[in-house]
């Protein structure tokens, strides 16, 4: 079967982000007010042949484990769905 | 009489004194502008340096193009003024709109800082007009963004008005159609990855910079004379 | 007073412990302050008195290093090293360790190494202007160790491009031994006008303390010392764990810009930078220079995160702040600067007066009139650590291996492949580091023996003057003689900086060492030293500042010793770019220096063979020393005047790989390869003792006339020619295959999996 | 009101994403099979105060469209959702 994947990946909680404050004073100044805690990720996706939903998670876990994020300063989140 | 550079500092800017010490050394008077002022302070050329504007956060460029001074630098533009772009000045013109296209990641994924050989397309532009077309040139490149992309019909058009105004010769960033510089349909916006104001002297491994320079400062010299006659007739009419 | 039972406060250990402190040390804090320490007391001491800021271990040794020279404007103490190099500029320098963060986090424990060596020089009031990263990692066939150098590499980048400084040298070494602790060692070093030097002190009673920069959050707190969860309850255990510092370049360049214009501006007193310890290390240390106290309110510090402790504040190491004494009246002006930089900045504390026993203290108060949460002598936190006579024993075998000479018997079938295999090109990692900016680089990374600068910077200027530094450390000779291998350590960066023209004017190091309870341990330190300061006195070499770096062990196994040296030199006048590592067809190869076919401690000996034991050669100073001035006279003479035919077409120090990688980095560069038939053996083409250099001239017999009339030995070995690299007798192989390992040997490696 | 906003950045399609390019290749290399198309986008997320949804919603609009994202390479997607 045939998987799309989406990995969310964000700095873990308490972390300095430099670049989402940066872009909060830039919105401020282009007169943009209201927006707060700005924080910047990355969002990787693929598609991914598996046998089952299940066996598409878990290696879709252990990809993030082991190279796509890192557990030191990352925290991430998968999506799962069947290929339209 | 030695022409007026404004050379624009923004926060994060980091190549503006090397770009003032390299015009100074041709005899013009160059000075730096805080991109939270708005006035040029009649400058004849305005020369945006490389560096991290704002950290390169976002996207390099991106923030940048907001400051105050670029709607001054817009303008001048607009009025036919010489405006250059180097490495982060050039991201800056595309982010800016005044440049086509726009300067992705290197294709390698890293950092380049080494010397390129170049060669001149357009010898017509502010920048290339003491070259030849088809010279070669050896400047240094510095980014870690710059590969160059633009959608097809874009290439198409500015290849085909000799908006391009150099090529890699090997390609170290994967830029589309090797380009390393370009130019607005005027012909008086261009901007470059690599660094003429590196290579000023063959201490520092390349003169070739220098002629680069002097034609930028040939054609302010261009636009001031057409300034000041444009004022007079104005002033007798 | 209540009465202390000290020995009973002692063995209720729940609080000093998890702090890392020693009973023994706690005592000393009970009997010093003749009551039980609160919260933010202790915390202080642990941080204070840990190795990293204290140098407890190590202090009673690095005494014995020379220091002084007339030219020599600050030396070891304060943040960095500044010299005098005349026409009114002085320069500053100094390097320092990010060995355990860059273990944990790569990237970031770079980046912010980087970060933090920046504002040791900044905050001398010098504008930095050149980085180098001498790096040790584990063997590039360990996918791990290939992860780690590539996020460091992405992290020495990521920050020093950002932060427009350009990094223009450094060093790589691949060894086991760094598998599980790679050392990452930076140097910066920054250019003033002399006028401009100011010192971290907090003097003038009433004065302002000003903290600028990034926001306190709860970053790599304890990261000196080793704060355990202790004091923080479960519930709050998750959101309040320390975590990993993140460095902001964009933040440090503003910083920069604003920390020069206030000192311009004469706005500052003193001014020092945070670093390991936080604010607790800036406030006491700034406060104990001047022999003073300081009144710090902590609530007055501005937070990233909510509902963060005095404790955290403290101590967090939160990056990219600087912490500025003023005088009241200047308060408006400097936060005016600060505001046109996009800096955050607010007045912590205030600088207070001594006791009736001529004590200052440094007091923490929780808000204008609140609570004192903490008032001690500001001294005791700073000066008063405790000093450790660490015990040193000679290793058991240490004897027997160097008398042990088994490598004089070893060979290869193929010597051709064992150059193949050793020669390694670092442009994959300088080619990802800005190293021209400020258009100062004359000589850059993989040009020379040392990196050469136009002595410039933005807003200073001298005479034509050039800078020459150099960053060495060779563990290999280190492991078998540390004091030996030391000494050579120190010759080789002198030799390398007096190779591209330049005199040598100061030495800062970074002594990269196991773990100090072990007595075999302290014994290489001290041997270390000792080797250190015989060289630099012979050869007039003042140390300028240092750093310790201890605790470099794997799963009980200790690094090899490590001491990292940075020779700087200067040059009068500069017109052209000197001879360097390369040579045109036709010249001859001439070897300069004492002849040496010993391989003990050279790579080949280590790579090829893992053969570790063997006494080095013996290293005489003083031969060293006219070495080193003939050749830099004859490059100073090169560089210096543009009519003159040139003598010296090419130079090479011989180190790491002896005289056949000497060779083959020559030829690579030159593209023009060579014909050598003046070597006895394959020894004499793997040996690496120290004193030699290879030259390449169009007239051998005026330049070995040279050599003889300065007392020093000189031989034609060889001649420049051809497309081959041939030693007649040993190896024939193709300039091609050569230059092919040695450009693909880092970047086919990291095309290869990495994995954390 | 208070929002989330959840700002996804994506290359345009037929631009090079030679990001993904690279994980495509170390995932293959590390044995996993069956990753296809990776692409690697980012993810910019903050609080926003606003009248209303459709306010909040034409503000970001607004953010990407002047600043967050160039068109020239990048498409986004928007999500504001109340903030719990
Ligand atoms: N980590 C590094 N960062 C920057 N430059 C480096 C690094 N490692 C080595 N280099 C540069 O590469 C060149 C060759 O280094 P090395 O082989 O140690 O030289 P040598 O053996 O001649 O002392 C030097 O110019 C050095 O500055
Ligand atoms: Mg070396």
């Amino acid at each position: 079967m045939n998987f799309a994947v989406t990995i969310d990946v964000r700095g873990v909680e308490g972390i300095a982000d430099p670049e989402g404050r940066t872009i909060e004073r830039a919105l401020g100044s282009l007169g943009f007010s209201g927006a707060s805690t700005v924080r910047v990720g990355k969002v990787i996706t693929f598609d991914l042949e598996a046998d089952d939903r299940s066996s598409a998670e878990s290696t879709v876990r252990e990809m993030c484990d082991r190279l796509l994020a890192n557990p030191v300063i990352e925290r991430y989140e998968i999506t799962v769905s069947t290929s339209s | 009489m030695s022409v007026r550079v404004g050379v624009i500092s923004f926060p994060g800017s980091n190549c503006e004194h090397d770009v003032l010490e390299g015009l100074s050394s041709l005899g013009a008077d160059a000075e730096i502008i805080w991109h939270a002022d708005r006035s040029l302070k009649g400058a004849d050329a305005v020369i945006i340096p490389g560096g991290f504007a704002h950290g390169d956060y976002l996207r390099c460029g991106a923030i940048a193009r907001f400051s105050p001074i670029m709607e001054s630098v817009t303008q001048f533009a607009m009025a036919g003024g010489p405006v250059l772009g180097i490495c982060n000045g050039f991201q800056v013109l595309t982010e800016a709109g005044l440049l086509p296209g726009a300067l992705m990641r290197n294709s390698g994924l890293r950092f380049l800082c080494e010397n390129a050989t170049l060669e001149v397309v357009n010898d017509s532009s502010i920048l290339t007009s003491m070259n030849q077309a088809g010279d070669q040139i050896r400047l240094p490149i510095n980014h870690g963004e710059g590969n160059y992309t633009c959608d097809a019909e874009t290439l198409a058009r500015i290849e085909d008005q000799g908006q391009v105004v150099l090529r890699y010769m090997d390609n170290p960033n994967g830029s589309v159609a090797r380009i390393a510089g370009v130019s607005n349909e005027m012909g008086n916006v261009v901007g470059l990855m690599p660094h003429p104001e590196r290579a000023f002297d063959l201490l520092f491994g390349s003169a070739d910079g220098r002629s680069l320079f002097a034609s930028v400062l040939g054609a302010a010299e261009h636009f001031s004379v057409s300034k000041r006659d444009s004022a007079d007739s104005v002033g007798r009419s | 007073m209540t009465i202390l039972d000290i020995s009973t406060e002692i063995a209720n250990d729940a609080r000093h412990v998890p702090l890392g402190l020693l009973d023994d040390e706690y005592g000393t804090i009970l009997e010093m302050l003749g009551r039980v320490p609160s919260d933010v007391e202790l915390a202080m001491y642990s941080v204070m008195w840990s190795e990293h800021c204290s140098y407890k271990s190590s202090r009673v040794h690095l005494g014995r290093l020379p220091t002084k020279a007339a030219h020599v404007l600050v030396g070891p103490g304060e943040n960095a090293g500044v010299i005098d190099a005349g026409d009114n500029v002085a320069v500053a320098l100094r390097i320092e360790s990010h060995n355990h963060p860059s273990y944990i986090e790569p990237f970031q424990g770079a980046a912010t190494g980087v970060g933090g060596i920046l504002r040791d020089i900044f905050t001398m009031g010098a504008r930095p202007i050149a980085l180098m990263d001498p790096l040790f990692i584990g063997p590039l066939d360990d996918p791990h160790s290939r992860y780690i150098l590539d996020g460091v590499v992405r992290g020495v980048g990521g920050y020093g491009n950002s932060v427009g400084v350009p990094t223009v040298g450094g060093q790589i070494t691949f060894d086991p031994c760094y598998r599980g602790n790679p050392l990452v060692n930076v140097f910066c070093l920054g250019v003033l006008p002399v006028d401009r030097l100011v010192l971290g002190q907090a003097s003038g009673v009433g004065n302002l303390c000003v903290l600028l920069g990034s926001r306190t959050g709860r970053d790599g707190i304890g990261g000196v010392s080793v704060l355990a969860s202790a004091g923080f309850n479960d519930a709050e255990g998750e959101t309040k764990r320390p975590s990993v510092q993140v460095g902001d370049p964009y933040e440090e360049k503003r910083l920069i810009e604003a920390c020069l214009e206030l000192l311009d501006a004469q706005l500052v007193v003193g001014i020092q930078d945070l670093g390991g310890a936080g604010l607790a290390c800036a406030t006491s240390e700034t406060a104990a220079r001047a022999g003073l106290g300081m009144d710090v309110d902590v609530q007055a510090v501005l937070r990233r995160e909510p509902n963060m402790s005095a404790v955290e504040v403290m101590t967090s190491e939160s990056q990219e702040r600087m912490l500025a004494i003023i005088e009241p009246q200047s308060r408006d002006a400097v936060l005016e600067i600060c505001k046109r930089w996009e800096i955050e900045a607010s007045v912590i504390a205030t600088v207070t007066g001594v006791d009736e026993e001529g004590v200052g203290h440094l007091r923490i108060v929780d808000g204008p009139n609140g609570a004192v949460l903490a008032d001690v002598p500001a001294k005791s936190l700073a000066d008063e650590a405790p000093l450790y006579h660490r015990p040193l024993a000679e290793p058991l075998d240490h004897r027997a291996r160097l008398a042990d000479r088994s490598v004089d018997g070893l060979t290869s079938p193929d010597y051709g492949e064992d150059l193949l295999a050793m020669v390694l090109d670092p442009a994959w990692i300088y080619s990802q580091y800005d190293h021209q900016l400020f258009v100062n680089t004359i000589l850059g990374p993989g040009e020379a023996d040392a990196t050469l600068l136009r002595l410039a910077g933005p807003g200073v200027f001298t005479n034509g003057k050039a800078l020459a530094m150099s960053a060495d450390a060779n563990p290999a000779w280190c492991a078998i003689d540390p004091r030996l291998g030391t000494a050579a350590s120190v010759a080789e960066s002198a030799l390398n900086v007096c190779a591209v023209g330049a005199t040598p004017k100061a030495l800062v190091n970074c002594l990269n060492f196991g773990n100090p309870t072990h007595p075999e341990v302290m014994w290489q330190l001290s041997e270390s030293i000792d080797g250190m300061a015989e060289a630099c006195s012979a050869l007039s070499i003042p140390v300028v500042g240092g750093n310790v770096s201890l605790y470099n062990e794997s799963q009980g196994n200790d690094i090899d010793p490590t001491p990292t040296v940075a020779v700087i030199g200067l040059m009068d006048s500069i017109v052209r770019r000197p001879p360097a590592r390369a040579w045109q067809s036709g010249d001859a190869i001439v070897l300069v220096g004492k002849r040496s076919s010993n391989v003990a401690g050279s790579r080949w000996a280590r790579e090829v063979h893992g053969a570790r034991n063997g006494a080095l050669d013996p290293l005489d100073l003083v031969e060293h020393r006219q070495l080193c001035e003939l050749i830099s006279d004859l490059v100073r003479a090169e560089a210096a005047d543009v009519v003159a035919p040139e003598l010296v077409s090419g130079v090479h120090t011989i180190a790491d790989g002896g005289i056949a990688v000497a060779l083959a980095e020559c030829s690579i560069a030159a593209q023009v390869g060579c014909v050598v038939d003046g070597l006895t053996d394959h020894r004499e083409l793997f040996a690496e003792s120290v004193s030699r250099v290879l030259l390449a001239t169009a007239r051998p017999d005026e330049l070995i006339a040279r050599c003889t009339q300065a007392g020093v030995l000189a031989t034609v070995i060889g001649t420049a020619q051809g497309s081959r690299v041939v030693v007649s007798e040993l190896l024939d192989v193709s300039l091609d295959a050569l230059t092919s390992s040695f450009s693909d040997h880092i970047g086919r490696a990291l095309g290869e999996v990495t994995s954390r």
